[in-house]
């Protein structure tokens, strides 16, 4: 298998408007750079944007909320951003917000043909109205939880460490994330990564993310990798 | 060390209480903190727990946003992007640790193998109903984990100021604000108390060095039982 | 190169039909097979049509118990007791392979990201139910993976015989034995014939060499549509 | 934290009569070779075995259904064993058999306290009997699927390549199989490995099941690793 494209602007050319998407990340970590400067370039509109977060003013989801091509968000925290906030507020921008963990376990949902999961998270809140609940025995008590479906989304855009020709993919560090779930979750999978390896080359009991839920590959450039928090010690 | 400070504004504005800082509120809280533990920091108070687990116990810190194992804020210049925790902090690892995705994290939280959740709160309820993601009319950023965490946990302490900037008290008979989970919070540590949450609401357990029953009564607008003598805390 | 044979107890056995071997029916499934295609392939037949692959084609093999990127036999002295396929079998991999357990691959299965899988059966119903599990009466040694392979693959193609030992056809309106799932079967080879499961019934596509339309009807129980030239199937 | 226990018989000494057991591997691939050994000394009776295979008549669970400690088997592919055939025909033993995935994904749901899934395995076959069926929409088409409950384990026994005393496990090629699933199931979950290394010398990006999901970890002894089907070919 060769899924090897270019570069993001050709991994990333039919991507229509009004599409769904995926992105992974957390944060300003592990956020697929390229394709979403390739998305800016582009100029595709009206996007629904399934992403844990929704960047900085000037970095990430952010640069794309700047050009206005976000529709909607589907996020689980978000606001680090002030053309954010005023889209928001001005209703320009819809914005879903779900659980971190349900935002996760509904993309492995779909990466798994599951239609619909249950979670406690959200039980007696705002987020369960509207949605079936069910009481299930956990560990000798009832308990609650909410049926949560699996998305539906047009394309995934991750961003991994190392990857293969067939797309195989590692991911470093807590810049896994969300990348795994959303690369099982897309309808069309398309990776950066930072380093493109022969096939061959990565060791199969560490592979994080099978080649087959990889549909377009390929080696990102001048990669910023911001960090959001610098927080440190003194020696 | 515990440092004393007072009420800017609030109901005991003409009272002179000696209470519990942010940092003594962490050191109380780092004495729930068992043996072999597997723990979950939220943001603010909870995560200055860290700094006070007492040296050679067993704990491990997990970051849900994929780490088990969580250290402390790198030396200046050994930063690594890659490396953050939910607070998107730049931290290190411990010997030992392990990544995971979020769906494992969120998997290992909802199956109960975080033996304690640590989060703030804007209000607590007398059964152990938790608001802590919204304020209606505000700017509202999300519940991020918040409701994974307070909906799975099975033991759940939660660290806040007895009372708001406004001078009200967090711990209600209800809560105003809009719930992030229901019935799951276990404890409380706030700058005058220790309480447990039962089924017949709030008890009183140890009092901030200093503080009397009557201040707490006070600061307390949900049920609260007092039994007996109340001990002071004991922090260092 | 094609073989031929007979029958050895079957209502044909006044004729002498030629027909495929199990060489032949493999041979014929892998022209089903595309390039970039993701494959499962069951035990007994559907394993042999590994052997028959185009040259040059890029086609990964699934093995259900967490393995993508199965390659052959290994050589003598060269078996890996930690390598195995679904079938127990000593196996190699191929240069981009990667492992996962066994619920990763059971939910690339259900996501439908095996673009085909081929499996071998005792039955199937012109609706496209299939039995290949359970025979009542006899020692049931379980379904494996076969009914999540059935339930949730977008193509199947079933290699099997159109007649069992007894002489009875395989193909019916219904299936007698207990099924391991419904409506999911798309394609039939048998050493007679390809046959498509159609909304209507079984579709004749292709014919055996040298066999006849005539004798195909008669090996067919379930229905069957016959439109047109039938063309003899092209093999090597 | 340090799991390790001393042996096999020190990690299994207070499974009792009765309990319920997971037991990873695929046929004779990855299984817990020790433990299974410690169980047949141990005597303990009753058993319910929750295990994808059942072992063959000398090997595997195999060894402890030749000493009647098994009262249920759950698994997916049973009878490569003479006396699991006997003790099944004559009633002796009970087996219920489910569908490989299904196993599977009940052992996931456990572990990311999912209390059901759905899953189309088995829908309109024997398997559905007496189960709850959904329709759910899948790429705009209904279609019908099982709910099926997470597993309920008393204990779960693994066999990984590589771990360390926190208890993060390695494993490796398709020894991987139902182990890391069954790891996160079982309310004590007990790893042998065939090398138990410090805390600190496994690549933290590349630990298939973390430590958290384990309580007794030790380093097995006198490995067989034995081969079901020598399949071979010439040079």
């Amino acid at each position: 298998m060769n899924k090897t494209v270019k570069n993001a602007d050709e991994a990333i050319k039919d991507i229509q408007d009004y599409a769904t998407i995926m992105l992974g990340g957390f944060g300003l970590c592990g956020i697929p750079e390229n394709c979403i400067t390739a998305l800016v370039k582009k100029g595709v509109k009206g996007l629904t944007c399934i992403s844990n977060n929704a960047g900085v003013d000037n970095f990430g989801i952010g640069l794309m909320l700047n050009t206005r091509q976000v529709k909607k968000m589907i996020s689980s925290y978000v606001g680090e951003n002030e053309e954010f906030e005023r889209q928001m507020l001005s209703g320009e921008l819809e914005v879903e917000l779900i659980p971190q963990g349900t935002l996760a376990t509904r993309c492995l949902a779909a990466g798994y043909g599951m239609p619909a999961i249950y979670t406690p998270a959200g039980v007696g809140t705002e987020v369960a109205i509207g949605k079936e609940s069910r009481k299930f025995m956990v560990e000798g008590v009832e308990k609650e939880f909410l049926m949560e479906m699996a998305f539906d989304a047009d394309f995934a855009i991750v961003k991994a460490w190392k990857g293969d020709p067939h797309g195989n993919l590692i991911f470093r560090e807590t810049a896994r994330n969300f990348n795994p779930m959303m690369a099982m979750a897309g309808k069309i999978t398309i990776a950066e990564v930072e380093e493109l390896v022969p096939a061959g080359s990565l060791d199969p009991d560490q592979i994080h993310t099978p080649g087959i839920y990889v549909h377009r590959i390929f080696q990102g450039v001048n990669y910023e990798k911001r960090i959001e928090q610098r927080t440190v010690r003194k020696r | 060390m515990l440092t004393r400070c007072h009420f800017q504004i609030n109901p005991f504005s003409n009272f002179q209480i000696s209470m519990l800082d942010k940092i003594g509120i962490a050191k109380r809280i780092a004495k729930e903190i068992k043996d072999g533990y597997y723990v979950n920091l939220g943001i603010g108070i909870p995560t200055l727990v860290a700094n006070y687990i007492p040296k050679g116990m067993n704990v491990v810190l997990q970051s849900e946003n994929g780490l088990l194992g969580m250290g402390p804020f790198p030396f200046e210049g050994e930063e690594d992007s890659d490396l953050i925790n939910a607070g998107k902090q730049t931290i290190t690892t411990v010997p030992g640790s392990a990544f995971f995705d979020s769906a494992m994290s969120f998997g290992m939280i909802r199956s109960r193998k975080v033996n304690l959740t640590i989060l703030g709160a804007m209000e607590v309820s007398e059964n152990g109903d938790i608001a802590n993601w919204k304020i209606p009319g505000k700017m509202v950023k999300g519940m991020g984990g918040a409701m994974d965490l307070v909906a799975s946990a099975k033991n759940i302490i939660v660290a806040m100021q007895h009372v708001n900037k406004a001078g009200e008290s967090k711990l209600l008979p209800n809560c105003d604000l809009p719930l992030t989970g229901i019935r799951c919070v276990k404890k409380i540590v706030t700058e005058l108390a220790v309480l447990d949450v039962t089924p017949e609401g709030f008890k009183l357990l140890e009092r901030a060095p200093g503080v009397t029953v009557d201040e707490i009564i006070k600061a307390t607008l949900g049920r609260l039982i007092v039994e007996g003598d109340i001990p002071e805390m004991v922090i260092d």
